[in-house]
């Protein structure tokens, strides 16, 4: 495993654009807390604040075509991915104009349209569907590549094992994107764990694995970089490991009462965010251009609240749609 | 009698179980902090980490345990979180746990319980609203249980428990929160036994879960327009009541079936089908059934609510089927 | 018109499929040399490694890469073997592949075929006999697909890997070796739709797979005492034929299921349950169904047999219910 | 991981034990393998020969109330653990006085007398059931152990992985024993597998292995002893992996088209019984005595399948028995 080095002159363009990405990673899962208090957004909603850079870093490296799989904690990476704060927020407030129609939720955000194919409800459910993702996409010719991201949790499920072996022994073209933020919901993953921890999992399965500071958004940039530049070149699966946290509960109902409130403080103080932003700061970025973008940020997403607010409910005839082509709709019972 | 929530029920069930037998033990995620819905509050604290067992997220594993577990003697109390997620151990329940004592020639016995928590809820989506009693009744081996009360769920946990065989328990997410009156001391509710909660000389109702609510609210209701609806909340699946609902429809000459899983394939056409073929010339109307659609469960409340079962289509059904008698 | 063998059928049904659309492929477990049935003989010499991929032993990732490669435009054929090995991989069939389209609002398709072999076959004993269409027709987003033939297999499968939702093709064991007339030329047997494989006015027999061949042995044998059994071969187990099993029942009156799968919970619940809810006043006889009993397979011959449902016991049957229908 | 020391003082007597179960496991093996050919053995029948030392060097350091678990290619296991050829035999021929009554057969064997928790039909199946007893053994209070028996296709498995990470992550006393025979049906394990191999995998999951020399039974024996004693003395679980090959067909309706005969051919001059021979002879054992314990085996074994022949079939009405107690055998219809 390759420690990843960091080598960051002319950055602030690049910076201030990954910057942009948490910042509306960060507006929209305020706002979706709010709109949960309020009782607009229902259902399980599992936030991605304080673990916004690792999407943001991997998916600022992949073109439109590239697809990604994720988990319930998958607002980041939609947004990351080049999704519509617009259509998911519709979505999160349960309307017929939500990039799901209203029938996914948070725990199901989607945009196919970006290659974003699924959150998934199933914890390391997705690892299987971007390893095959990446075999269609193979067979057909295409060069696009497969990312699949996932919790630290995750990495305890046969389908994580099974998925990538499967990927090493065709090597196929898939990243594997490990958000290891400590926590799988109120259990310490490492106290679940055998071993000398995931990376040399990954290693023994044959994916050559780096690590990374998953709140340094530049250091996942760069990592990822070189990581996709490998993965697209024909070079097999690659693993990216980033050390993250969780800076809230396991989901807007979680009060995480189970985490040592010191431990939280000291990682607050690591968020990536702000990390980021002292960067700029130090990088010479002047505080007025880094809160007028803030500004923007958080008007896309107050706009994009409001006008889910707005938008229409699905007619109940909807439910029918989509379930299948025989045996769907017509067979309503 | 004392009053608990139908949570606390299934809480005191395992702790007296626990309290009895020290070779009954609980094991799944999180179960430590007292599990995800708190049905395990308390019991690490009580019992220590040996046998309130947290585990990794590893579904298969867990359960596969639990059968060796089982086979060497104690009593696992396998927690699944989400019913829909024990469709990450399948091969574990179905080939291994059910199929053991079978295939084995009776050498081993593999006394689990595994808690599966079923039913909308709550804006939860298609992967965390299913319910899959009909499955499990389907796999020889299994025991499948579904009570709909704090009191069952207290007598059929520890029946559960008690039982030699692997049992299926299928919590309703929708009732932790309902309380009820619950008999002190030791109550056991029997395997296989039915309770007429309501009688009624009109209409058959053979109801489990959530949905003996809503079957008791469409009661009440019809019977004010002079309906008067029997319902029998069949509380174990696998076996089922079958003497009380053939009984009851033979006085009634009328049944409705209602349950929150999808029709197609349900229960309800096993127990629609017997009664058809056991009671076909004592029917004074066709046998009947209401059960979700063929649809998943979609997130949005008024897609979600296509999917539910509500009194009135409930009350609905019965006046029907009461009319059909007078025809 | 050729002959072909029932396997023979699914080699040239896959073969022509992968002969006219590049994207369609297979995946599991040995089936580059063959499979464990030679289903896929010559298939990998044909079309390579690429798109006859062998796997390791890892069933869910099989299903689960299967969905992601359907995800993206390909059609994969998954190979699981017996199905009772899809138990490894259910999560990844009815969480993932079922519910993908719609869960999604529509964004995706999952146009994948999951092989599954059905049945009992040569002392296979628990883990390897099963037959669970049940479950699959109870799971909305599933088309359930059981051929007892070798023009239906070939015409099934086609149909099944040209379908653009997930179907499960599940081929029974006992009918590899099965020999019979095979349109040339392309031909496709239209999902749901069931085949009256013997015209008759006195009972509606309503089978698939393997036991469609002992209900007509059952029919023939019945007939030369004067009682005309209609057989239909559902063929599609869902959807499953509703229009064409309720004509024929109209027509006679009578209803006998008969299907390999363990009976309580089967398919036949749902078939009999919907004949007796829609046509009750007009059947002659109550419904009834033929099925396994509610027991694992055994090895040991005299054993297994007590699973299995001879021609006599199908024909005992229609015999009863044709004499209901003179009293 | 650690490789076997040899030390082989005095080591005749315990060879000659050795040496015998392994011939009644062949002696076994070719019997079942000739009354499946003339149809008293039915289904699928997967032999153990060539593979005798392992299951025969590991269990010959078990106690009767260790359990094991095994796999499709249970024979070996279950004679080693000490079960009587007589009522397996009985329970291949389908006879009531079979150790499972006539249901198992083969792919079901087991005899819970001696601790052997039954064959499996789905590969991998056996380990999380191996481990969870292993939980349940400790949580009674015994200081007994678990063993788990299984091929390299199983360690492609979900299962495998995770049932590693369990007994790593709980410290439970089990033995992995993995009989590495290069196969998995028609397909060469090594050519579906990613990473450097299985001592890798179960050394990431925190399970240390040792390699050993599958075919050298005294090689196992020592091996085993030491590991197991690790385990029983409260070390945690550990792993064995054993280098073998399986001289027949996976199963017996099996030529292996697949394998180059010349592989096979080879092979056979590393046959573990002909090697243990060999070396009793070397030292110093006399062909007399190894004669005369070779035809005692086959004489037990030759009266097993007599005997077995001989035995009544179960009734009809014994299947409906040991469904279940509630809604079982009453329920039947
Ligand atoms: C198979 C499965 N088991 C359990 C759950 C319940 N669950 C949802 S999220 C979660 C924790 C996941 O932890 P991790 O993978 O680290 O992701 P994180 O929540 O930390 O982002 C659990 C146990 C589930 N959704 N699926
Ligand atoms: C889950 C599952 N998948 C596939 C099979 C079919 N199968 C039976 S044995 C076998 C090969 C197993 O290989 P290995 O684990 O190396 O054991 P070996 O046969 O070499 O002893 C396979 C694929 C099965 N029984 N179970
Ligand atoms: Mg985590
Ligand atoms: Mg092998």
């Amino acid at each position: 495993m390759v420690a990843s080095q960091t080598n960051r002159e002319n950055s602030a363009p690049r910076l201030l654009d990954l910057y942009r990405t948490m910042v509306r990673i960060r507006a929209f899962e305020l706002a979706c807390e709010a709109a949960h208090k309020e009782g607009k957004v229902t259902g399980a909603v599992h936030l991605s604040i304080g673990q916004e850079a690792a999407p943001t870093g991997v998916c600022s490296n992949l073109r439109r075509d590239d697809v990604i799989a994720s988990t319930h904690r998958g607002h980041g990476h939609t947004l990351a991915k080049g999704a519509a704060a617009e259509t998911m927020m519709a979505e999160l407030y349960g309307r017929a104009t939500g990039c799901c129609g209203g029938k996914g939720g948070s725990m199901h955000i989607a945009d196919f349209s970006v290659g974003m194919l699924g959150a998934n409800g199933v914890v390391g459910a997705g690892i299987p569907i971007i390893v095959g993702a990446a075999q269609g996409l193979r067979l057909r010719g295409s060069d696009a590549i497969a990312v699949g991201f996932f919790g630290d949790g995750a990495t305890n499920r046969g389908p994580f094992y099974e998925g990538l072996n499967w990927a090493a022994a065709f090597g196929l073209p898939v990243l594997f994107v490990c958000e290891d933020n400590g926590w799988a919901a109120t259990t310490r993953t490492t106290s679940m764990s055998g071993g000398p921890g995931i990376a040399a999992r990954a290693e023994a399965l044959g994916v050559p694995t780096t690590v990374v500071d998953g709140n340094d958004v530049e250091a996942v940039d760069e990592a990822a970089a070189s990581l996709i530049a490998e993965v697209r070149g024909g070079g097999g699966p690659r693993f990216l490991l980033c050390e993250t946290y969780r800076l809230k509960g396991h989901t807007v109902h979680d009060a995480a009462p189970y985490r040592d409130p010191r431990e939280v403080e000291e990682r607050w103080t690591r968020d990536p965010l702000r990390r980021a932003r002292d960067r700029l700061l130090a990088l010479g970025v002047g505080a007025a251009e880094i809160e007028r973008l803030e500004a923007e940020e958080e008007a896309l997403i107050a706009a994009a609240s409001a006008s889910a607010e707005a938008a229409p409910w699905p007619l109940p005839a909807a439910a029918f749609d989509d379930v299948q082509d025989n045996g769907g709709a017509a067979w309503a019972n | 009698m004392g009053e608990l929530s139908y949570l606390e029920a299934a809480i005191r069930a395992l702790r007296d179980e626990m309290r009895r037998d020290p070779l009954v033990w609980a094991v799944g995620e999180d179960i430590g902090r007292g599990g995800v819905f708190g049905q395990y509050r308390g019991l690490q604290e009580e019992f220590g980490p040996e046998r309130i067992v947290d585990t990794p997220i590893s579904e298969a594993c867990i359960m596969g345990a639990a059968v060796g577990a089982a086979l060497v003697g104690t009593r696992p109390v396998v927690e699944m979180r989400f019913s829909d997620f024990a469709l990450c151990a399948i091969d574990e329940l179905v080939n291994q746990a059910a199929k053991n004592r079978y295939m084995f020639g009776g050498q081993g016995r593999v006394p689990l319980v595994v808690r599966e928590p079923i039913g909308l809820w709550r804006s939860s989506a298609a992967q965390h609203s299913q319910s899959l009693e009909a499955w499990y009744a389907h796999i020889p081996g299994l025991v499948v249980t579904a009570p709909a009360t704090p009191a069952d769920n207290l007598g059929l946990l520890t029946a559960a428990i008690r039982c030699d065989d692997p049992v299926v328990h299928m919590e309703n997410k929708n009732l932790w929160g309902l309380r009820g009156a619950v008999p002190d001391g030791d109550h056991v509710v029997p395997l296989g036994v039915a309770s007429v909660i309501r009688p009624g000389r009109d209409v058959t109702l053979v109801t489990w879960s959530a949905t003996v609510h809503d079957s008791l609210v469409a009661a009440e209701e019809v019977a004010r327009q002079g309906v008067e609806v029997e319902v029998i909340d069949l509380r174990t699946i696998w076996p089922w009541d079958r003497g009380r609902v053939l009984d009851s429809v033979a006085r009634t000459g009328r049944l409705l079936v209602v349950h929150e899983a999808v029709k197609a394939a349900g229960f309800g056409g096993e127990i629609a089908a017997t009664v058809a073929e056991e009671l076909h010339g004592r029917l004074r109307a066709p046998v009947r059934r209401l059960g979700g659609p063929r649809i998943p469960v979609a997130y949005s409340k008024p897609l979600e609510d296509v999917y539910r079962i509500e009194p009135a289509r409930i009350a609905q059904a019965c006046f029907e089927l009461a009319r059909a008698a007078a025809a």
